[in-house]
């Protein structure tokens, strides 16, 4: 194992199934992330505080206070940008920027160094944040999800920025859902619980697993293999998923300013049913890299219907591989 | 990603203002996993099949009480991911004693989606 | 210019505006095709004949006098096959089969030697049908339409058959928008003319004729863009067209049966603005192809809202075009 | 492909029946290459705005005169691609004389394409 700085940490959206059935706090979501030895806590502060933007002091002063408590750190600052707030027309130039400047402010206040900026975010606003970042001390990271990919034009724009402002303020923020090899099983069996054709869904799968280059294609085949308004959604969802091999990662890694590591379903400790993190963190031990590998578990949707979701313990088998794979040994213990 | 859960059934009840029943109430969460503005929320409702008009549809939160025709101009007030806003519901005399089919669709329009998301639920709920 | 037996035609599909419209008759129609030279008729009889199924013998004599009279012949029948007939459930296998044997049986009586079968048929269907298609001497052949291409698994079914059948009755009608290689402008300027904006449509066109392998991300992209329904309506059309070397036929110019001409915009009798049919041509020539290049205008619906619709004439510059790629000396004339 | 064309205009009247006006009418035609059997097609008219009840709109082709609600089940009669089907609606009284919005719209259940093609045309027509 190579000499590194990665550390760990944890997206809270991870836990957005109990905290949404008020069954975790905050102060059990950073405790347990701890717990996992994930010392980096990334927030969306638009889920886990309701009075925002407007936070008050207090709860500002509590969230540091979690901090301290748990020895943790927050890390991301997970933002958005409400172009289509007003129904009539979209946000202009100087919104935009108003927007973003807003959440650089309030992720300086709440300790976070680093945002992910969302993909829908005008690449113009992006630029015209850098100055901010630079004075709130917030790297700028644009999120790269799929069914993006490296050498999308849509990213293109944001990587043509980053290498011209060449600021330690401006970077990516890569989420490894553009890794899925394997379509999510739990995925495919929620949408045959929820009436798709299994043979269909079988199929759909199967097509996903070629990584052909006519996925927009695939709502009209299901369409002529008998396919109804549910396959044609199970269709619809497969395209939004990508792979492109982790390698493609690699020239990119000096401008990573933050990673989503997302996942679906853990085997276990031992690998995420989809993404080959086994592949994936080579790369970004090679590249250099030194930030965070942020957990960020997205099964519970397609899980709920049929057994109570443990976020936590999904968390807990992702943290045990990531670490064995960064070769923390003491952690991982006699996993294998 | 959370339409199983977007209407908390043990909310669902008449309304009596002094001593006259003026209408029905539920609670409801958010479907997504952020809270959002509510200028871009669209919503309805439908009891027994029959829609419920927009017009006696009020929607209170944060101690404001909006009519649901007036929420896409609300441009500083949010449906935060934890709360539960209530759905009242002006008809006198309210609902009749018993079960009934609340059915309940949300329209978000999310800046980065295409198309607006559409969540729906649809619950058979005994009055409280 | 090799010696080839290619010969011209048109499918009725191309006046579909001045039928509905109720400008053109039968007998004009037919006429202005032998006066272009074009000698065999292509029939989609769910079209033409609103007594579907259930010609009388009168319109069927009448047809064929029609074609006594201008020397005409009638070419390939346009078969539908409607599987979501009923609103509760897909037609069975034994209703797909009655419905393709209904359709053999009717082209044979309307003098069709060819059908174009459609891609939603079920490939069980097809090979079912083959000893019907030897019995009544129809030759059938799917077609192979945008955005299909021939290497796609849908239409692989098709081939499977075709090769291990291996009858001269199984066959493919490809339609050349499969070779659509510049985007056609009427389609997005009519867009622009129903309120897509301009530079998103702009943009789309130039992201379709990079013929990139990612197609299905158009969606997203352009919503980033700022795009709304119409824009995101634009996208979804834009998929539906696609591009192949008009090379990658040549292997399968053995099993043509009957070609769709496909176009949109003639731009006078020199080219069609979208398809390379000076590079298609050589690959039939080449492959001994020797059944009909049928013209299908599609171009109407696009420009309807701005100006009459003269499919007389827009057919007529593609059957000039196709007999100066044919080396038809007289026909051209000094045309170029 | 032919929304501008779905309505007839001149075919858009009152309809009496021994002296009384019954209801009003319009012609329309299908909005497709081809013709298509009438348990593949949903239709829908708006007046002004509102929309008028379905239970109220007859078809009439070929001599029948179809309930809107019987047509999902004809699966022996044909909108033809040149044909115009009167749409007749019931409404005593017809409308009232001068310019009406007719809203029109056909879901066509296509079977190569993955959901219906739905066609719509929207035209301020004068009762004839
Ligand atoms: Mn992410
Ligand atoms: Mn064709």
């Amino acid at each position: 194992m190579a000499v590194h700085d990665i550390k760990r940490g944890v997206s809270l959206y991870s836990f957005q199934e109990e905290v949404f059935l008020r069954k975790l706090t905050l102060d059990d979501a950073v405790r347990v992330c701890a717990e996992m030895g994930a010392r980096g806590i990334e927030v969306i502060p638009e889920q886990s505080f309701d009075s925002f933007p407007n936070l008050t002091d207090a709860e500002i002063g509590g969230w540091h206070e979690l901090h301290a408590k748990y020895g943790t750190t927050p890390t991301a600052y997970d933002m958005f940008i409400d172009l289509k707030r007003r129904k009539d027309r979209v946000m202009t130039f100087e919104e935009g920027v108003e927007s973003i400047v807003r959440d650089i402010k309030l992720a300086n206040k709440l300790g976070c160094t680093s945002m992910r900026v969302i993909v829908n975010t005008p690449p113009e606003v992006f630029e015209a944040a850098a100055p901010y970042a630079e004075e709130y001390n917030v790297r700028l990271g644009v999120e790269i999800h799929a069914p993006m990919r490296f050498d999308h034009r849509w990213i293109q724009q944001f990587l043509d920025i980053v290498h011209r402002v060449d600021s330690h303020y401006l970077g990516i923020v890569p989420d490894m859902g553009i890794f899925v090899r394997e379509f999510p099983r739990v995925v495919a069996e929620r949408f045959k619980r929820d009436g798709a054709r299994p043979d269909l869904v079988d199929h759909a799968v199967k097509v996903y697993n070629d990584h052909p280059d006519d996925m927009e294609t695939l709502t009209r085949e299901l369409a002529w293999r008998g396919g109804t308004a549910i396959d044609v959604a199970f269709a619809n969802n497969v395209v939004g998923y990508n792979y492109v091999a982790p390698e493609t990662m690699a020239p990119h890694v000096p401008y990573i300013v933050h990673i989503h590591a997302k996942f679906y379903e853990m085997v276990g400790d031992e690998r995420e049913y989809s993404i080959p993190y086994d592949e994936i963190v080579p790369v970004l031990i090679a590249g250099g890299y030194d930030g965070y590998l942020s957990s960020e578990y997205e099964g519970n949707r397609h899980i709920q219907d049929v057994r109570p979701v443990d976020s936590v313990q999904e968390v807990a088998h992702q943290q045990r591989m990531l670490a064995r794979l960064l070769g923390e040994e003491t952690t991982t213990g006699g996993s294998r | 990603m959370f339409d199983r859960y977007l209407l908390e059934d043990d909310t669902f009840a008449n309304v009596e203002v002094d001593g006259e029943v003026v209408g029905w109430k539920i609670g409801a969460r958010i479907g997504y996993y952020r809270g959002l503005g509510l200028s871009m929320i669209e919503l309805s409702l439908a009891v027994d099949g029959s829609p419920v008009p927009p017009e006696s549809i009020r929607l209170q939160l944060h101690g404001a009480d909006y009519r649901l025709s007036e929420i896409e101009d609300v441009l500083d007030d949010r449906w935060g991911f934890s709360e539960t806003v209530i759905l009242f519901v002006d008809q006198p005399g309210g609902l009749a004693p018993g079960e009934h089919e609340i059915a309940f669709e949300q329209s978000l329009r999310i800046s980065y989606l295409a198309v607006p998301s559409v969540n729906r639920v649809s619950r058979r709920l005994a009055l409280a």
